[in-house]
């Protein structure tokens, strides 16, 4: 089972993509951060209370389902969209949404166009091999407008084309899109469209056919949600530990024998805060509006402020 | 005991032990990987065959010789792809084996400045990896060609911008095809003319003049059937739009001929790094020809072009023509560097396949099929040209 | 004037210098550039083309460069390339994300590979046996622990985990026991066909005993930080690929070159179906290959690293090219030393190693520095599975938040041309250097 | 044919009745024609007047020059001096008359370069047919006179791979006679061959000369002189040293480098 | 060892009472022997018994088969039907029996077929170091001993190609000579040497006839023949026609084919 095995080679070997500002970067030293790096780690915090006890794996779009599906590496926490087909007859199961995206378009501000709905005869640049080339044809083709795709195989290169003028629009998953951004020589010179064209649920992605696995990984995003919702932040969640909120007490083990029930000790949801933070201090921290990307929380927010990210409630 | 010591002795028996049992090893290791194989695939509910190829691709492509839209089967699309590097590779032969017979040439110039030009040639290109080089072209013809919204034009018939090359697009019309047979017609004609003439020649010594029927024939007799068809073929202009809306002005869709610049890049790329390979190649072959045999020419009255003609490339073919198959075969395989900048060939949408279905084994199985027809095509046909030239030099 | 064909030359005639004309910078020029009226057209274009490509290259990454400054400001303002980026990335080209503190032990495997090289390329320095032995034998194994930090977990397979669990014990148990069997089967294996059943023994456990130093020393923990190859980036992945791919394609490619030559069919046509489809196929489906289907053909739960998968595709796929190459200096051998060899008493393999190989290696030098030159500039493919080699490594810093520049992708283009460029033809003109020597010195 | 083992040259039946030598008409005239390669003077003053007719051999010690002399005469190499004309034609820079002027002049190499990608007769034919404009029919049946002429009409459709060095040799004879020149060259057209081809080669070389053909040949094959040659030419550091009848120049040399060299090589 | 031009044979003084033949033990042995290239028949029922002792001359036209029976004898070729035993072992599939017979039989080829890489002494102690398994310091003195046999000491350090022809043929003799043949194998071991090398080569030749060293040679030498080989075979079209001392040999031939044969090679 993976998480005996895991547990006796004493980490998680996760599989992240290789440069997404705010998502997945490592820096000069090999240093990993970002919102699906802070997943692992959070993995890693419930399972050995140590957040570093994770390895990644960088994997671009072709590899990372073979790269799962052969073992080489427990988890995938790469912004994958949860489709049907990858959830069932890829042999993959997926946890948990980690971010609610959605395909969007960056446009030159220059271009004029405040709408999706104008690009007619626009020639889109996108990345090879996501579901991102499909939504693309399904938007135009519904709403009859032609179009022309350049399909490139790294996004470093879709980001060249599109900066030198081969296509008027870039479009990936909108977090993307922010985070391609940056990386003009002047972003200010260009603008995300309002409309969002697809459901892109991205979460961390495990093989079918290991239960117990598949429990830890899910429950790991569900803690996240729902210390966010108690109000368990990093600085406060040794006080909590004494706080007398049944729901509270449930979360930080000091009530039920949860923790054992997916294999892991009473207090993995407290190891998780206290090394990792919730849910909004993983988001601020990587993708908020404090950071160069400035994503507003948006449907990412929890459902009792709007969102949709919902905790299921452990009991 | 004698008996069986001799057997083991026997070198035949050891042959055959060595054979055996290589056969079983690979058999085994086949084997192994066959059953693991199966075993990850049924894990995963990839049941392996082709059935998922008939499925809707539903991605675009933005060049395709033959009908396809996002409605298309994978199959179509897969189809789509081998055409586009056929295409590639093709023109590219054509344009690598002009350049690299030209630098090669040049190579050996009296002239100082143009041996140097192209020795610099050749060194500089030969020493850079392709994919650098495909990077830098692509890039670089697109930063310095103009955007969409503007062009540069050439007598109001070709246009060049960041979207590509655009040309006059011929459309048939019904009788179109008669202008075709009228065409292959006059061709097939001339040729008959043609060694008419050289038989006459035989006779006469001077070649009669032939090259004003040649021209009726083959673009007279055309012309004459355009016109007598009621002009069946059009073209369709590239329809520039200077006003309007930013996305509508430039290019109109569907308007013209266009050849992409991803074509261009790889095309650029592929023709100026192989045709460096050619060129020592050629040169090499040039060479090969012992400088006695042009003295000797020239010492009958042969021309220089005669003597190249009649006696250097003849000699110099036969040298060259191995090494040249292995060029293009080389250049056909490199053509899959296109999935580097876009350009849609089997390797880039089969890529995309791949990821749309996982079907790794399938597709990886396509390429690798494809790819080794195409070199033993290419063999075949350089080995029979081959044959040819040696045939007349033993 | 009986008979005018009657002539005795008095004086002789003193050789006279030649007219201007034909010698001097005079001569030259008129013999090399303008001898004819259409060569003095070829020399004017010649001229119009060198100026319009040189003066805007030159303007372009001299002249217009910006030299320093920091960030992208100083990009922006650039009308040349922008050098300050390379500058500051330079450390990235070569040890990618190799952590800073470790990177000594990136430096001393270059340093040990160049002072190796030197050693075997410079044909006045002795000892390139050992030196050769060294490299091939010593260098790999430190060159590994220091990269990756050694430490390698070995803990065997063979023996049921609930029987015996795994460990290095375990692993050296089995180890053990799989020696024994094959040194028993070497042994009754000699015995049959006749050969000196000690000095087979005697060499198999020489053998064997080497493995198990290499085996103990990746095993042992040296106290190295480890480093896992996804850190890996820059020259050092380029170099990694390119000398392993070479090295390890070197004894397949011999392989597979006697076996095409071998008179037993079934051997034949497994060199040459294994050379011809390797030869075939793009080394970017290869790649693809290692990197998208060869985890479908292990068993599940086994995982091979992804460089090291690259690695097993450009050794193979380079050992089919390299066995080509080996296969034309076989034939260069004539055969007269094939029939000396054995009617001396030579067996196949001694005949091989004493006599053929020898001879054919050393004439094929040249080629197999060309095909390392392909397979070192061929290592940029990696890029497109997504490793980040010295290319991929320029290609995405050139799109990094702080740097980004229309400049800046070109001009890490054009620093990566040019160090691609001074490697392969460095290397071109040792093989050059290597052939013309050879060419002397075979006839003696 | 097979039985010439020692010196092939002595045994050479020749009638030299037929020899006439015009003694108006001049084939081949060469005025103070100095010649350089890069700082190296390799013809000096050589004046040379050869009448239509004349079979001249012209000797001396390696590298003094006497293939570049030659070769001057149908502009394989140019000199940067004096004047050459060959029969009436100057040989300037003027491509048209250097044409001209090698379609009149027959040149036969040391290593006889025939094509080897084309057989005997094509090598016969290809001059004719493309410079001369001959149907090739009647190229053809030149070509096998002259392969008859030089006795190996069987060989005609060969390739020079398969045939023996004398063979080829009189091949590339047969060949530059195609095309009906007025003057033959002949560079060391012996030398390498092995000892029974020289008669046969010797022979062909005979025949044309008893024809009357006009001659300039450097050779070493000092009884072919004598028997043959109307006129000995010695040659040394690029220079014209001594020229006599053979006889004359053979039994009472006069320059010392003369009688040094004939001591060298005469037995 | 320079001034010998001519007919080197003749000059060889041969002491001929060392030479004794055994009349019992049997060297080599073939019966019967047929061989096939393909359809062709090359070796047509050969019989052929070598005492110990013997020297065997083997003469005949090219192509008949000469050198296709000798290297039948250590196996470079195989035979296809009939026996061949060399010193007691018969050649079949056996390839340790092979081992056995190449061990005893050494050979010298027409063209020396040294190791251009390895220095002479290390082409002379390869296979006494690799085959016979020789302590290396024992395989050189061996070799040294040799080298000195031949005359050569002086160039044991030196490599093949800095050797003339005839220097090398000594070394491949010595060569076959290191690893202590019973029967030694000769195929025109001096047919590819200048005249002036032939004399040296044929010397040691005698030399080894002298001490008893069974012989089988291939050669046209028939001076050598004549002096050393107490038996000389006339093959042709693949047989055997006529075998005979030599001296009867040469004054008598009998079969039609020897005298022509002979009438062509002897002057
Ligand atoms: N292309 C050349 N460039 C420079 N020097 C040359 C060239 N060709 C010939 N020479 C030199 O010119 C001199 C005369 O050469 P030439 O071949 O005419 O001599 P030769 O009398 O024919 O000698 P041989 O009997 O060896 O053929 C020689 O010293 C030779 O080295
Ligand atoms: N490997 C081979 N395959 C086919 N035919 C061969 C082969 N080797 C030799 N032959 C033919 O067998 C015949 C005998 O050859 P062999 O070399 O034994 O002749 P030989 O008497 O030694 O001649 P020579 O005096 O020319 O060396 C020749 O006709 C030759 O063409
Ligand atoms: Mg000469
Ligand atoms: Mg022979």
């Amino acid at each position: 089972a993976t998480l005996d095995d895991v547990k006796a080679k004493g980490f998680v070997q996760c599989g992240a993509n290789p440069s997404l500002i705010g998502f997945a970067t490592a820096d000069e030293k090999g240093e990993w951060s970002g919102l699906d790096i802070d997943f692992c780690r959070a993995l890693a915090a419930a399972i050995f209370n140590d957040p570093t006890k994770v390895k990644f794996t960088p994997l671009n779009a072709k590899e990372r389902f073979t790269a799962l599906q052969s073992g080489e590496i427990d988890v995938l926490s790469r912004n994958t969209t949860w489709t049907m087909s990858r959830d069932t007859s890829l042999g993959l199961k997926f946890a948990g949404v980690m971010y609610y995206d959605g395909q969007g378009f960056l446009v030159r501000k220059a271009l004029g166009v405040s709408s999706a709905l104008e690009l007619s005869n626009a020639r889109v640049c996108t990345q090879t091999g996501t579901t991102t080339e499909l939504n693309l044809a399904d938007y135009f083709r519904s709403n009859n407008m032609p179009y022309e795709v350049v399909a490139y195989e790294k996004n470093e290169e879709v980001l060249q084309a599109y900066e030198a003028g081969r296509c008027d629009v870039y479009t990936t998953d909108a977090s993307g899109l922010y985070a391609e951004r940056l990386k003009l020589a002047a972003p200010d010179d260009h603008m995300i469209l309002p409309e969002i064209i697809s459901k892109e649920p991205l979460g961390p992605v495990v093989r079918q056919g290991d239960d117990q696995w598949f429990n830890v990984v899910k429950w790991t995003y569900y803690a996240l949600v729902n210390a966010e919702e108690l109000g368990i932040t990093q600085a406060n969640v040794e006080q909590m530990k004494t706080s007398e909120n049944p729901e509270i007490k449930r979360f930080v083990g000091a009530e039920g024998e949860f923790g054992s029930a997916i294999g892991l000790s009473n207090d993995w949801a407290a190891n998780i805060v206290a090394k990792v933070g919730n849910y909004g201090e993983i988001f601020d921290r990587n993708v908020g509006p404090s950071t160069p990307l400035g994503i507003a929380r948006g449907l990412n927010n929890l459902w009792t402020k709007g969102g949709l990210q919902y905790g299921m409630p452990i009991r | 005991m004698d008996r069986t010591s001799s057997l083991i002795n026997n070198p035949r028996f050891r042959g055959l032990f060595y054979q055996v049992a290589l056969i079983l090893v690979v058999g085994w290791i086949g084997y192994d990987i066959y059953s693991n194989a199966l075993d990850n695939l049924r894990r995963l509910n990839l049941v392996p065959g082709d059935g998922f190829l008939d499925r809707t691709a539903g991605f675009g492509i933005i060049q395709s010789l033959i009908d396809y839209s996002e409605a298309s089967s994978y199959r179509r699309a897969l189809f789509v792809g081998l055409i586009n590097t056929l295409l590639v590779a093709v023109l590219g032969i054509v344009f690598a084996t002009l350049l690299g017979f030209l630098i090669g040439i040049a190579r050996l110039s009296r002239n100082w400045l143009i041996a140097k030009i192209a020795a610099a040639y050749v060194e500089i290109f030969r020493n850079t990896p392709l994919l650098l080089q495909i990077f830098f072209w692509y890039f670089a013809v697109l930063r310095s060609v103009p955007d969409m919204r503007s062009k540069w034009s050439l007598f109001g018939i070709a246009h060049l911008n960041i979207g590509g090359v655009y040309l006059p697009r011929p459309v048939f019309g019904p009788d179109a095809g008669l202008i075709g047979i009228a065409l292959l017609g006059g061709v097939a004609v001339s040729i008959i003319v043609s060694s008419w003439a050289a038989s006459r020649r035989e006779e006469l010594g001077r070649p009669p003049r032939v090259w004003p029927v040649h021209l009726a024939l083959i673009v007279g007799l055309p012309v004459l059937v355009f016109f007598l068809v009621g002009r069946p073929i059009s073209f369709s202009m590239p329809v520039f739009n200077e006003t309007g809306p930013l996305l509508r002005r430039g290019f109109e869709r569907g308007s013209g001929l266009v050849v992409i610049p991803e074509l261009v890049g790889l095309l650029l790329a592929l023709t100026i790094y192989t045709a460096a390979y050619i060129a020592e190649i050629v040169r090499a072959g040039i060479r090969a020809v012992s400088h006695g045999q042009t003295e000797a020419a020239s010492s009958l009255g042969l021309r220089p072009g005669q003597t190249l003609r009649l006696v250097v490339v003849p000699q110099a073919m036969r040298v060259i023509i191995p090494p040249l198959t292995n060029q293009f075969l080389n250049l056909t395989k490199n053509s899959s560097l296109a999935v580097a900048i876009a350009y849609p060939d089997l390797v880039s949408v089969g890529g995309t396949v791949l990821n749309q279905t996982g079907r790794a084994v399938e597709i990886v199985g396509v390429w690798m099929a494809v790819y080794l027809g195409l070199s033993v095509l290419t063999s075949i046909i350089m080995n029979a040209f081959n044959r040819r030239v040696a045939l007349v030099e033993r | 004037m009986s008979n005018p064909s009657v002539y005795v030359r008095a004086a002789m005639a003193p050789a006279q210098p030649a007219p201007r004309s034909t010698v001097g910078v005079a001569g030259w020029l008129r013999t090399n550039l303008f001898s004819s009226l259409w060569n003095t057209v070829l020399t004017l274009l010649a001229i119009a083309l060198i100026v319009s490509i040189v003066v805007p290259t030159v303007r372009f990454t001299l002249v217009d460069a910006v030299w320093s400054g920091e960030g992208r400001e100083a990009c922006l303002a650039a009308n040349g390339a922008c050098w300050a980026y390379v500058k500051a990335y330079l450390p990235q080209f070569i040890y990618g994300r190799y952590p800073i503190d470790e990177r000594w032990r990136v430096d001393l495997v270059y340093a040990m590979l160049a002072l190796g090289l030197v050693l075997l390329m410079v044909p006045r320095i002795p000892a390139k046996g050992a030196t050769l032995a060294f490299m091939l034998l010593v260098f790999p194994v430190v060159a590994f622990v220091l990269l990756t930090g050694g430490g390698l977990e070995l803990d065997g397979g063979l023996i049921p985990d609930d029987v015996m669990a795994p460990s290095a014990f375990r692993f050296w148990i089995e180890y053990g026991a799989v020696c024994a069997v094959l040194l028993a089967l070497a042994a009754a294996l000699a015995a049959w066909q006749g050969a000196s059943v000690a000095r087979t023994l005697r060499n198999l456990a020489a053998a064997l005993a080497v493995l198990a130093v290499v085996l103990l020393a990746v095993s042992v923990d040296v106290g190295l930080e480890h480093v896992e190859t996804a850190n890996w980036g820059g020259m050092l992945v380029t170099l990694v690929v390119a000398v392993t791919g070479m090295t390890a394609s070197m004894p397949l490619g011999v392989l597979l070159a006697l076996g095409r030559r071998s008179n037993m069919p079934v051997v034949r046509l497994a060199s040459v179906v294994f050379i011809e489809v390797w030869r075939g196929v793009p080394l970017i489906t290869v790649l693809f290959m290692s990197s998208v289907m060869l985890p479908l053909f292990l068993p599940s739960g086994v995982t091979i690293d992804k460089l090291f998968r690259a690695l097993v595709g450009v050794a193979l796929f380079n050992s089919a090219y390299m066995a080509e190459v080996i296969r034309g200096g076989l034939q260069a051998i004539p055969r007269g030393q094939y029939e000396a060899a054995r009617a001396l008493g030579l067996g196949y393999w001694q005949m091989m190693r004493m006599i053929v190989l020898p001879q054919a290696l050393r004439l094929v030098i040249p080629g197999i520095v060309g095909s390392f030159i392909s397979l070192f500039k061929d290592t940029t493919l990696v890029l497109i599975i997504g490793l980040f080699d010295f290319l991929g490594q320029i290609q995405a810093s050139a799109n990094s938040a702080t740097w980004a520049s229309p400049v800046t992708g070109i001009s890490g283009y054009i620093f990566a041309a040019f160090v691609y460029w001074i490697f392969c033809f460095g290397m071109s003109q040792y093989a050059g250097f290597v052939e013309r020597r050879l060419d002397t010195g075979y006839k003696r | 044919m097979s039985d010439v083992s020692a010196a092939p040259g002595e045994e050479l039946a020749v009638d030299r009745s037929k020899m006439r030598v015009s003694s108006t008409e001049v084939a081949i005239e060469m005025v103070d024609v100095n010649k350089w390669y890069g700082e190296f003077h390799v013809l000096r003053d050589i004046n040379l007047k050869v009448m239509r007719g004349e079979r001249i051999v012209v000797a001396g010690p390696s590298g003094s020059g006497k293939s570049t002399m030659i070769r001057c005469i149908n502009r394989l190499e140019e000199h940067q001096k004096g004047r050459i004309v060959v029969d009436g034609k100057e040989l300037t820079n003027d491509l048209r008359k250097i044409d001209e002027v090698r379609r009149e002049v027959g040149m036969v190499f040391q290593h006889f370069n025939l094509f080897p990608h084309l057989t005997i007769l094509e090598n016969l034919t290809l001059a004719p047919i493309h410079v001369r404009r001959m149907p090739r029919r009647e190229a053809e049946e030149v070509a096998m006179l002259y392969l008859k002429r030089v006795k190996i009409p069987e060989q005609a459709h060969k390739y020079p791979g398969q045939l023996s060095g004398g063979q080829q040799q009189r091949v590339a004879i047969a060949r530059s006679l195609c095309m009906n020149p007025r003057v033959m060259l002949f560079d060391e057209p012996t030398s390498a061959l092995d000892p029974e081809m020289i008669k046969e080669v010797l022979d062909v070389m005979v025949g044309l000369a008893e024809e009357g053909m006009t001659m300039v040949c450097v050779t070493h094959e000092m009884g072919f002189a004598r028997q043959v040659a109307n006129r000995v030419i010695f040659m040394d550091a690029g220079q014209i040293v001594e020229q006599n009848e053979p006889e004359a120049f053979f039994t009472n040399p006069q320059h010392d480098r003369t009688k040094l060299f004939l001591s060298q090589i005469l037995h």
